[in-house]
């Protein structure tokens, strides 16, 4: 295994990639060798980012969602970002249930999934610039690595 | 995605197969309000178990279910979720709105 | 599923991401809903294409693999590029059997695997500047989609 | 990537598991070497049974086996290929040089 790898990708804002996002970061960290809870954790934090920056930054318009991730020694870091319309109050954002769309399927529990899944959640935004989603998780001691890889 | 559907008496029972995500989300929400215009039905009963995935999107398809099965009384129960999809739904407090079975 | 699609992805070349880069075609391509060989046709090539950048353009010293592919209706278009030595004779590299490590276990069966499993193949090199392997294959119509992606 | 290895009389049979690309190819062939250091060993037989991938560092790795055995007047053979790699076996011209059992 490299000590340190990182990879970074970018693609337009459809729905149809928010599984390829997953797919890709969950292939990244799977150098790590996780178990395949923390590998659904991450999973499922990079879709909630994703999905927020297609429905929320772009809200019917296409534009480019763009992630970079690093492997640090057993560290994931991962980011998110995109150059859409930005969140007005973050701290608001952050707040479970709260939701900007409040009349559709939306739960308002993005955040709170990511926050809960990570070990850390950075949310850096400006308005009409852009959001970005920083989040770490370390990765548990390799178990079953057979040790030439 | 693919939902599998059965009327059980009074209950619905649906089984969603797949990814559910935003992506999917209007779909799966689409199919089961289409079925839900059958005011007969009082019980939606989601069986989790052929789902791989499922992330906020699923919480909020659900919760949008629940209110459409509170206007008329009834209820939401869902059965045979991932470990995974257990504790996001146990993160969104939903379980204080709808049954957990078995 | 979107008409058009496309990402861009860029790696350090590290042999580890050669898995890596195969999933992430693989993944990405699998919204035209390929059968598994074709799936298999694919990751194949992108192998060859990343292990030359790899081992051969960058040889011992780490540079960066880039990746653009792209759906237009259902034909995948892939291209690979490095910045590494190139390649001085294009045409003698094609031929099957030839490498320039012939000491090692390489076969120099590389770019007869790639024009095999894809549909094309365009390589496109200068000498210091770096290497572009373009290659497209059209996906077989869509079996078992469900309709609704 | 795994190898599991079994002497039956002059035959090693190998069974390598996983991905046979560049980044393991180095140590298949290590492995591999490490085992028909044994000059008693008169055929190699690779069960690719377990291999989920395999490109052309693979035929470059079985190709220098083949070199190892035809040193000795010995030989190499392959069995339980996936229809991707009997493909890419028959491209590389291989079975003239080693033998596909079943
Ligand atoms: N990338 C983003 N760009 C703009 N606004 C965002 C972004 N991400 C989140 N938001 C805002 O933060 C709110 C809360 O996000 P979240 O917790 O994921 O809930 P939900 O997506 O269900 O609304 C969203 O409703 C939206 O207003
Ligand atoms: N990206 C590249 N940069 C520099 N040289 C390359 C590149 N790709 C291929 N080559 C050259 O072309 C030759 C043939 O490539 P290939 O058919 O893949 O066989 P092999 O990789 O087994 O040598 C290589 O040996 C190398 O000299």
């Amino acid at each position: 295994m490299q000590a340190e790898n990182n990879m970074h990708i970018s693609f337009p804002s459809y729905s149809v990639n928010e599984s390829f996002a997953r797919v890709v970061v969950g292939a990244f960290a799977a150098q790590l060798n996780p178990t395949l809870e923390e590998l659904a954790d991450i999973k499922t934090a990079v879709s909630e980012a994703v999905t927020n920056a297609i429905i929320h930054a772009y809200e019917g318009t296409v534009g480019t969602v763009e992630i970079s991730a690093a492997l640090i020694g057993r560290t994931l870091k991962v980011e998110i970002r995109d150059r859409g319309k930005g969140i007005e109050d973050v701290e608001q954002a952050r707040q479970p249930f709260y939701t900007s769309s409040p009349g559709t399927d939306r739960s308002g529990m993005g955040f709170t999934v990511m926050e809960t899944f990570m070990d850390s959640l950075e949310v850096e935004s400006a308005l009409d610039r852009g959001t970005t989603v920083r989040m770490e998780k370390h990765i548990g001691a390799d178990q079953n690595g057979s040790g030439e890889e | 995605m693919l939902i599998r559907c059965e009327r059980q008496g009074t209950a619905l029972k649906a089984k969603p197969a797949g990814e559910l995500d935003h992506h999917n989300a209007d779909f799966v929400r689409e199919e089961l309000e289409g079925m839900l215009k059958d005011e007969g039905i009082k019980e939606l009963v989601l069986d989790l178990s052929s789902l791989t995935f499922m992330d906020s999107s699923g919480i909020g398809v659900i919760l949008g279910r629940c209110r459409t099965m509170q206007k008329r009384g009834g209820k939401v129960s869902v059965m045979n979720m991932s470990s995974q999809i257990d504790r996001i739904l146990k993160m969104s407090g939903l379980y204080q709105l709808i049954n957990k079975i078995g």
